[in-house]
């Protein structure tokens, strides 16, 4: 590879080169902060800031980086695209947020002598994250996710205020190891099968007749394992209450919104980049016949929103009831990857800008209530709406948005998604999805209900937050109403991003 | 016997693999469930070495396999680092007892 | 049957049956030193496999650093006054079956498919080559594990010192 | 027309109400309450205008010039995603024959309920606020052209009328409000499915010429909008139309409430506040009809056809099971709740007439209902507030003590059992003649007419046991009316007996409409002849 | 005078009694001397009543009179043409009359009440109700179309209602209203279905524009059945209203209302309305109709006869002759006597208004004791009561010199005629058996109450002949039940202007085929000007009228004789025939058992039904449509119902079904994170299973 491969690549990474640099500097800065290490949050914030403006700078920028030197075909290791920038700069924003989220928690303010180890490992946990994106080798994929998933095994008991924080750390970490192990092996053979360790390598020798299915089958469902296992669909998705429960709810938040999130850019690009042979005139992706994604993936989904939204029913922790309706909600979104288009891909991207919003907020509320009271469960929000009016408020609009009713934001993701199916003829699943739809709804009422429907307890406490924390309410908030009403601004960026590179 | 070719190095390996699943699925000790963790690396790595060289591949085999190793390295350090954690929390490390997370 | 298959057996035999030593034994310690002689083992392949650099680093990494580390694990959380260094299993019944049938179905897949493999060249050494790839086509994936291992560091230093009280 | 936006004033001006109400501080009790009703008194101000400035020989339905008071701007637009072109959503407003009564009915119904409301005392600011939001929801529904508006409105309501219910409502609220939450957003997340199988199965053209995929309600009447290969395009020959039409018509039924799904309602309206029940009985429930007569004729107008007998089956089910099930209640409300049942069955069956007196009088019943209900929930939050119980038989006699009270029941009950000279006589009446008419439900409505009966059995029967008889001595306390409640009570008094006598005042406006739509749904189709009638 | 005039003259006249209603009603606590402008009014009405008749009688003798207005406007209605419902009035001879007769009762009767009523709490309320009603018969009166018609047909049975049950207080009065009311209602469905079955075919609900379509031979739905239908449907209303077999139970029940009331309403009016109702749509009445007419009606006065005699009650009595006499009037429509039917609707008016206020004033003096065996001797405390009474008694049991005896002997001669024209014997056989028992039984009740020895001497000392405002009305009434008014000769009913110049019966407008065949429109006879169907028919009638005239002389006074017998010289003693024809006895005494049969059949039938619905709708359609009642457990759960219907054993599969997939995903989230690696696992195998590429 040679040196202008190198800058090509170098310039076509920027936003993670920038993400390194400023992992470094925190680093660097943790050592010489040795005593006051209140700014490191503000370089932390800055970095970010600074890789997001590249990134809106730069949206069309595409191509392929580190491109193997003696390889016949132009693919690199890194492929650039909107796709993957759209959800690199969902995981900045969503990292700006838990930037707040970790400022005002509790938690975290009690660890805060160690406040540079903990960006250092958030910025692992995003760097992991771009390269999950945007990676297409197999190799890179894996060190991605393993760089992502250190980081987020120690984050999850970074505190060790409690057992449960070292409890879904060592959960996390034995479920993550055993799952990326199992994806390794799949990808050894898929290696052995193909030769090659690179997406669209992987693509061209798809097409050519001979293929050992069975070998193949079993490699890709290993590697789905270790795909499910980070977007936490079912039956994969075991460790996610747990440790969504036991860890930090600012990580749990970002957990539950960024980490999926690149999990499900990795998913569809693995899909999209090399199984898909053809793309038709209506933007239908036409797969190799050979292993029957479709299928797969409505299974999954199906499973998978069934099972978050059955268990959230009983769930008394708000934390964990969250944690099921993520699952639920990565069933949703499946659903939109299952359909197999660019209308699939248009449901998804548009369901996870808006997720990132609601889920976020509902977590942010959650943490700020949890700090004040020192609990998450349901039956502590007795009358909450009455003690602390605005967070009662935003906390009924993100739920709301996460049962999908108008005019909230969470209503257009449902809407694209149902749109998505519709068009592809999916009309029995999205019944069940609409059904698990209804159920979804009582376990978000419920909350409602003991907010505003029974009367304010001894227990019960008033939350009054600082400024900072009603302005990061708000600003979350306000988008999900307005997106609700106008989601013009949300459709047009989606729009910009759907290319994904691919031969 | 017939000679030794791809497939013996890929029965080795998968038997490794799944002494690897057996022994993190019963050992009750979180380390002993770490040392399954490591024979699954190790199957796979066998698996990359194997093909890189009877598919004639080139050393990316080698490389992967590389790869792997140092990061089953990184891995196990935080894994133990989180397991003295959890010895220092719960005064044991027996996986099968650290359940108060649940349903 | 020639001394290269001889050798493959042996390594193979040391891999595979301390290996199940591994993760049927019930002292921790012992389990220990069968993890020893498995990766040692699978060292053994490496060479045969003509990957001498990898050997080296496995032998190097894994039994230089991850077993001690192990060890350290196996030491740092029993107290060996009082408790003997027995770990109790699980899930016997259900691990058996399903690990396997997993066995089961991963052999047969693999017996049953028709690898596209070609003779195996001569066995060159491979470290410059490796040296070579690792900055310039792997350059990349080599950054990133140095980040991987500094934040793995950082990482599990953070969570395993003792917090000042 | 009017040189002022007035349907969206109409919607929105509840909004603008909420929002100073919520800027008020919480302990403004009074001004919170004057500022609620002055913004429903605007609307009934406007609604007023409206009425004045309508033109009556305007058909609308589906014919977009014939629309009155139109406000059409495009609120979505995202030129060019993918293949599908462009999308977009209009804010659609306007009103024709069928939606302006109903326009009418919830300007005065809640402005009622706010009267109503005056003695609420907890959390008035959260009350009044969620009321308004709920007023603009209901309004939106009745003027909203454009199916995606229309399911906006729809489902704000939901959120409101559970913490109405939720919050001020009686012993089991919590189960009615959830119940009713669960049922309704059962029935609309499959109206959503139908309308997204809508949306890609029938093009618009736009003014430049371009077509585009539509979600304008007048446009998916346009069977020459559909397209070739739409799910629900009538020429595609494997379209599950008909399905659609079931899902979209379930949704619609829960609403009504149509058996079986009226399960909700009783339990809902027990437990609600009475301004509330009032509002649901008198305004929510008639979405439903509406929601039919809107969208699921004129777009299906086929599979209407084929399915009027077992529309008018339910319609016929709905009176005398409601009927029925009234006449067993031992409790005041819950047997005014079974009756809503009863009476909602008649706007079922005169739709299923397909012709122009049922439909004509399907809608006017919807307004009758609306007034009816209302003030029969209102009298008995009257007894109510006074006693708090509803036990039928607890009572007895109060006509000697509260005789003024006794006057207006009277007048109430019997409009509900189908007086001549009271409104409810005059649409029941309508919707027999129009059902009659037609031959394949004449026989459903001849048993129907047994509602009349029994209808007169339970509502008699209840007269008797609260008002006649010996004065229970435990009530010779009880004062009869004050100001306020004959504030409430007068005007839908005044309504009933004016529409009984009058009825034109009502079905003039309806009934160009009307024809227009009984045009529509017979076109086209050369084996089936409605009567017309 | 101008023909708008008489409208003019006739709108004046149906509102005056609502307006003073309305006045009444909304300002009657506030002016308690309200209702002497509501007796002014009903006075004033009376004037301008007895003015129309005049006029119209003299001006205008042969035509009718309409005027209408558009009520609704449908517009150009879709394959219809224009559509339209419109209201109005008519005014014809028998309109005028009855607008007179309904007039002059009502005015009567609130003279009467001023005294009888006076003291009651709600006194001005009492009035307001009077006008009410009266305003709600005239409405029926003068209406032109089958709409109008059924709208103050209802507004009658509410003032009904109300009247009845004046004095709420008493649980009977209010049992009595209700009973009244949902009673009719059955009759009103029957009317419904049948205005529904003729607007259905002629778009309009006006009885001329009807009738002239049936005579152009346009049938509903194309069948004569529907036509035979539509005219029993209507009957039924009039079986309601007129307290015809079946639905007659209502009458005797509804005399808890106040004496008066039951004069004005249940004797003269309201109750003739069916009658009245059945006069409007005799033309189109079919064969088959008219011939369920007049059985039903023979029946009744039968029935109604039967158990008069041996009711004890002075009111009942009278209610029971009431509804005898009603179906007397129903019969002879039946039969194709219309003239005569409408005659006796007149006749019955005054005196069994006559009656009832005089059973008022009877009641009066003994200060509300109604029991016939509490009285006697009355006669000589009461002495103008007596009298009247006994004059009412003479008509109504069909004596000579009465206007009883005209009208009766018409009906009777009617029944003869159509026995000997279509063989239905039976019919007249009722009718003079009827005639019979109403002597009899109308004796049996002036007897044992005038005649005789006092049985209550505390009462009897302090009765005393009632004032003249309670007096002057039974002189009047009385004075009405004589011949003279009718006609001039006592033996001729058809020699006088009443039959043959002011009523005259309307040429049928069925289709011929479906038409009796004496019916058939060969060659319309006449006698004495009266113009009836056919020649045969007025050939039959009159061969008719003598025999009818001898039969019904001796039955009436076989009857009389016969009560004398009884009663008042004793040579026969009642309780021994009672005894000796126990069950009949007892049949009569109650009611032929109606009451009990409806109360067992009927109504606790509903009651249950109506119980096990609502039981049927809380547990099983609510469970089961409850969203495939997998949320209702969940939303139970929610709200902590879950054991209450666990414990109800409302627990259905799916439910159950539901609940255990809920709880195995609970139950596999063991919190042992190697559990969770066994289900992954399997999980893996399992999806290798499914997709399986071969």
């Amino acid at each position: 590879m040679d040196l202008t491969n190198l800058y090509y690549s170098l310039r076509l990474i920027l936003p993670e080169v920038i993400v390194s640099v400023a992992l470094l500097i925190i680093v660097i800065a943790d050592l010489i902060l040795h005593r006051d290490k209140k700014s490191i949050p503000y370089i932390a914030l800055t970095g970010m800031l600074a890789a997001l403006a590249f990134m809106i700078t730069d949206l069309a920028q595409q191509g392929f980086a580190f491109i193997p030197s003696k390889s016949q075909h132009m693919f690199g290791m890194v492929a650039v695209d909107a796709f993957g920038t759209f959800f690199k700069i969902l995981i900045i924003i969503s990292s700006v947020f838990i930037v707040f989220f970790s400022n005002s928690s509790l938690e975290i303010q009690k660890v805060s002598d160690r406040i540079g180890e903990y960006y250092t490992l958030i910025y692992g946990m995003i760097l992991g994250m771009m390269f999950m994106i945007s990676a297409s080798d197999l190799i890179l994929i894996y060190l991605s996710i393993e760089l992502l998933s250190l980081s987020s095994y120690v984050l999850a008991g970074f505190t060790k205020l409690r057992d449960r924080n070292s409890e879904a750390s060592l959960k996390y970490i034995i479920y993550g190891a055993v799952s990326s192990g199992i994806m390794l092996f799949g990808i050894s053979i898929l290696y052995g099968i193909s030769g090659t360790t690179n997406l669209m390598a992987l693509n061209k020798f798809f097409q050519s007749p001979e293929l050992n299915l069975l070998t193949l089958s079993f490699s890709l469902i290993l590697i789905f394992a270790g795909i499910g296992y980070k977007i936490s669909a079912a039956p994969f998705h075991f460790w996610t209450p747990d440790v969504y429960e036991g860890a930090p709810i600012a990580i749990t938040a970002y957990l539950s919104v960024a980490s999926k999130a690149a999990g499900f850019a990795l998913l569809i690009r693995f899909i999209r980049t090399s199984f898909v042979a053809v793309v038709d005139a209506q933007g239908n992706w036409i797969l190799f016949d050979f292993f029957d994604w479709r299928s797969l993936l409505i299974i999954i989904s199906i499973l998978t929103m069934t099972l978050g939204n059955f268990s959230a029913l009983w769930q008394n922790n708000l934390k964990r009831m969250l944690a099921y309706s993520s699952i639920a909600h990565a069933g949703y979104i499946l659903l939109g990857l299952a359909v197999l288009s660019v209308h699939g891909l248009i449901a998804i991207m548009v369901y996870f800008l808006i997720y990132l919003l609601m889920n976020l907020g509902a977590f942010f509320i959650v943490m700020l209530i949890a700090d004040k009271s020192g609990s998450e469960n349901i039956d502590d929000y007795s009358g909450l709406g009455y003690t602390s009016p605005l967070l009662g408020v935003a906390l009924s609009i993100f739920l709301i948005s996460l049962t999908g009713i108008p005019p909230t934001a969470g209503f257009i993701a449902k809407l694209y998604l149902f749109i998505a199916l519709v068009d592809a003829n999916m009309i029995a699943v999205a019944v069940i999805a609409l059904l698990n739809t209804v159920v979804s709804l009582y376990y978000y009422v419920r909350v409602l209900k003991h907010m505003y429907l029974t009367k304010p307890s001894a227990s019960t406490s008033s939350v009054r937050a600082v400024g900072i924390n009603y302005a990061v309410v708000l600003i979350l908030t306000i988008p999900v109403i307005l997106f609700g009403l106008y989601f013009t601004p949300i459709l047009e960026f989606v729009k910009n991003c759907i290319s994904i590179l691919s031969i | 016997m017939i000679e030794v070719g791809l497939t013996h190095f890929l029965i080795v390996s998968s038997a490794l693999f799944s002494f690897g699943i057996y022994g993190i699925i019963t050992r009750k000790n979180a380390v002993m469930v770490l040392m399954g963790i490591e024979l699954i690396l190790n199957a796979a790595n066998i698996n990359f070495v194997a093909f890189s060289r009877y598919l004639n591949l080139g050393l990316s085999g080698q490389v992967a396999a590389l790869f792997v190793i140092i990061l089953a390295a990184a891995e196990a350090a935080i894994a133990l680092a989180i397991v003295l954690n959890i010895y220092k929390t719960f005064d044991h490390v027996n996986v099968d007892e650290i359940e108060k997370l649940k349903e | 049957m020639n001394i290269y298959d001889i050798i493959f057996y042996l390594f193979a035999a040391i891999t595979l049956v301390s290996g199940f030593f591994v993760v049927s034994t019930k002292n921790i310690v012992h389990a220990g030193f069968y993890l020893l002689f498995t990766l040692f083992g699978v060292a053994g392949l490496y060479v045969l496999l003509g990957a001498d650099f990898i050997a080296i680093v496995q032998l190097l990494v894994y039994v230089g650093g991850i077993l001690i580390l192990l060890l350290f694990g196996v030491m740092l959380t029993n107290k060996i006054t009082s408790v003997d260094l027995r770990s109790g299993t699980s899930y016997i019944i259900p691990a058996v079956i399903g690990v396997g049938i997993l066995w089961g179905a991963l052999t047969a897949v693999l017996f049953k498919t028709s690898w596209r493999s070609k003779a195996p060249s001569g066995m060159d050494p491979t470290t410059s080559e490796i040296g070579r790839l690792l900055i310039t086509d792997y350059v990349l994936v080599f950054e990133l594990l140095g980040i991987l291992l500094l934040v793995a560091l950082i990482g599990a230093a953070s969570i395993a010192r003792r917090d000042k009280e | 027309m009017l040189g002022f936006p007035i349907l969206t004033l109409l919607t929105f001006i509840p909004v603008l109400g909420m929002i100073v109400v919520l800027l008020l501080p919480n302990d403004r009790a009074k001004e919170i309450k004057y500022t609620s009703l002055l913004a429903t008194g605007l609307q009934v101000v406007l609604a007023i205008v409206l009425m004045m400035n309508y033109n009556f020989n305007a058909g609308g339905v589906y014919d977009e010039s014939s629309f009155q008071f139109i406000e059409k701007f495009r609120w979505i637009e995202i030129p060019g995603i993918s293949w599908l072109g462009t999308v977009k959503i209009d804010y659609f407003l306007g009103v024709d024959g069928l939606s302006t009564p109903m326009v009418l009915l919830t300007a005065i119904i809640s402005f009622i309920a706010t009267l109503s409301s005056w003695n609420i005392s907890n959390s008035v600011k959260g009350y009044f606020a969620l009321f308004l939001l709920l007023d603009t929801g209901m309004m939106g529904v009745f003027v909203a052209l454009d199916f995606f508006l229309f399911y906006v409105f729809w489902e704000l309501m939901l959120l409101p009328m559970y913490f109405l219910i939720g919050i001020w409502g009686g012993p089991r609220k919590e189960y009615a409000a959830i119940k009713f939450f669960i049922y309704t957003l059962f029935g609309s997340v499959f109206m959503l499915l139908v309308m997204i199988g809508l949306y890609f199965s029938a093009q618009e053209t736009l003014v430049d010429g371009s077509k585009v995929f539509t979600f304008n309600l007048l446009a998916l009447m346009d069977q020459s909008n559909y397209t070739a290969d739409g799910i629900l395009s009538p020429f595609n020959p494997n379209n599950i139309r008909f399905i659609a039409y079931i899902a979209l018509f379930a949704g619609f039924a829960i609403k009504i409430p149509m058996f079986p799904f009226h399960t909700w309602l009783p339990d809902a309206h027990v437990e609600a506040p009475t301004p509330i029940s009032v509002i649901l009985a008198g305004v929510l429930l008639k979405m439903g009809t509406y929601g039919i007569l809107r969208i699921s004729y004129p777009i299906f107008p086929e599979i209407t056809r084929d399915l009027m007998w077992y529309i008018a089956l339910f319609g016929m089910i709905n009176i005398i099971y409601g009927a029925l099930c009234a006449m067993a209640q031992k409790d005041f409300k819950k047997l005014i709740a079974y009756s809503s049942v009863s009476h909602m069955g008649y706007v079922l069956l005169g739709m299923a007439s397909l012709s122009t007196t049922g439909i004509n009088g399907a809608i006017l019943q919807m307004f009758n209902h609306g007034t009816i209900t209302a003030m029969l929930f209102l009298i008995v939050g009257v007894i109510y507030d006074r006693s708090h119980t509803r036990g039928l038989d607890d009572f007895g006699g109060l006509a000697t003590q509260m005789p003024v009270y006794t006057g207006f029941v009277t007048i109430a009950f019997f409009a509900a059992i189908g007086l001549p000279g009271l409104s409810g006589w005059v649409s029941e009446a309508l919707v027999f003649v129009g059902a009659f008419g037609v031959d394949i439900i004449r026989v459903l409505t001849m048993i129907s007419a047994l509602g009349i009966l029994l209808g007169a059995a339970y509502m008699l029967w209840t007269l008797q046991r609260i008002f006649l008889g010996k004065l229970n001595e435990k009530w010779n306390q009880l004062a009869d009316l004050d100001k306020r409640e004959y504030a409430m009570l007068v005007p839908l008094a005044v309504i009933i007996i004016f529409l009984g006598i009058y009825p034109s005042a009502m079905l003039d406006i309806m009934n160009t409409s009307v024809n227009s739509l009984v045009d529509f749904l017979s076109n086209g189709s050369a084996n089936f002849t409605l009567s017309g009638l | 005078m101008q023909e708008i005039t008489f409208l003019q003259l006739s709108i004046t006249v149906l509102f005056l009694p609502l307006l003073s209603f309305l006045i009444v009603i909304l300002y009657g606590k506030k002016f308690p001397k309200l209702y002497l402008l509501e007796t002014g009014s009903i006075i004033l009405g009376f004037a301008l009543s007895v003015l129309l008749m005049i006029f119209k009688i003299s001006q205008q003798l042969n035509n009718t009179l309409s005027f209408n207005m558009t009520w609704i406007d449908f517009g150009n209605v879709p394959m219809l043409g224009h559509l339209k419902i419109e209201l109005g009035i008519m005014l014809d001879n028998v309109t005028v009359l009855m607008l007179f007769v309904v007039y002059l009762i009502s005015m009567l009767v609130h003279i009467f009440s001023l005294e009888y009523m006076r003291g009651d709490r709600l006194y001005n309320r009492y009035f307001a109700y009077l006008g009410l009603f009266t305003f709600s018969m005239l409405g029926i009166v003068l209406t032109d179309n089958l709409l109008m018609m059924y709208i103050f047909w209802e507004l009658v049975g509410l003032s009904s209602y109300l009247l009845i049950g004046f004095w709420y207080e008493k649980k009977s009065a209010s049992d009595a209203g209700k009973k009244a009311f949902i009673v009719n209602r059955v009759g009103d469905i029957g009317f419904f279905l049948g205005i529904l079955i003729i607007f259905s075919a002629y778009n309009t609900f006006s009885f001329a524009k009807v009738f002239e379509q049936i005579g152009m031979g346009v049938l509903p739905f194309d069948s004569g059945a529907w036509l035979t239908a539509a005219g029993i449907l209507i009957f039924m209303g009039a079986v309601g209203k007129s307290a015809q077999f079946p639905l007659h139970v209502w009458l005797p029940d509804a005399m808890e209302g106040p004496t008066p009331v039951s004069a004005l309403i249940h004797a003269a009016t309201m109750v003739a309305a069916g009658v009245y109702l059945v006069t409007r749509v005799f033309v189109m009445l079919t064969a088959d109709a008219m011939l369920i007419i007049a059985v039903v009606g023979a029946f009744t006065s039968f029935v109604a006869a039967t158990i008069a005699l041996t009711q004890n009650d002075i009111k009942k009595v009278l209610a029971y002759s009431t509804v005898s006499q009603l179906g007397y009037m129903i019969m002879s429509l039946g039969v194709g006597a219309y003239a005569f039917a409408f005659f006796h609707l007149v006749t019955h008016a005054f005196f069994k208004a006559c009656l009832f206020l005089g059973s008022g004033s009877v009641i009066h003096a003994m200060h509300h004791e109604q029991d016939i065996r509490n009285m006697g001797g009355l006669r000589k405390k009461l002495p103008i009561t007596y009298l009247t009474f006994l004059i009412s008694t003479l008509a109504i049991s069909g004596v000579p010199l009465t206007s009883g005896f005209l009208s009766k002997d018409g009906i009777l001669a009617g029944t003869l005629a159509f026995g000997s024209l279509t063989g239905h014997w039976l019919i007249p056989a009722f009718g003079f058996i009827v005639a019979l028992m109403t002597a009899f039984y109308m004796f049996r009740l002036v007897i044992v109450t005038f005649h005789g020895v006092p049985k209550n001497k505390e009462k009897f000392d302090h009765a005393h002949e009632s004032p003249f405002v309670m007096v002057m009305p039974l002189v009047v009434l009385s004075a009405l039940s004589l011949f003279i008014w009718y006609t001039p000769l006592p033996h001729a009913p058809d020699a006088g202007w009443f039959i043959s110049d002011w009523v005259k019966t309307p040429q049928t407008v069925v289709p011929e085929n479906l038409r009796f065949d004496f019916m058939k429109s060969s060659a319309p006879g006449e006698i004495n000007g009266e113009v009836v169907h056919s020649a045969s028919y007025t050939e039959a009638l009159h061969h008719a009228h003598y025999p009818a005239m001898a039969l019904s002389l001796i039955v009436a006074g076989l009857g009389i004789l016969l009560a004398f017998l009884m009663y008042q010289w004793k040579k026969i003693d009642p309780d021994l025939v009672a005894g000796k024809v126990k069950p009949l006895y007892d049949f009569s005494l109650n009611k032929w058992y109606i009451d009990e049969f409806y109360d067992a059949a009927v109504i606790k039938f509903t009651l249950k039904f109506s119980g096990f619905l609502a039981w049927f709708d809380n547990t099983i359609i609510d469970g089961i449509v409850n969203v495939s009642a997998v949320i209702t457990r969940l939303a139970s759960k929610i709200v902590d119902l879950f054991d209450i219907y666990i414990v109800d054993g409302f627990v259905n599969f799916s439910a159950f079904i539901s609940g255990f997939i809920g709880l195995s995903f609970r139950r596999m989230q063991t919190g042992k994170v190697q559990t969770y690696l066994v289900f992954v696992v399997f999980s893996i195998l399992i999806l290798l299973i499914i997709i399986n590429p071969f």
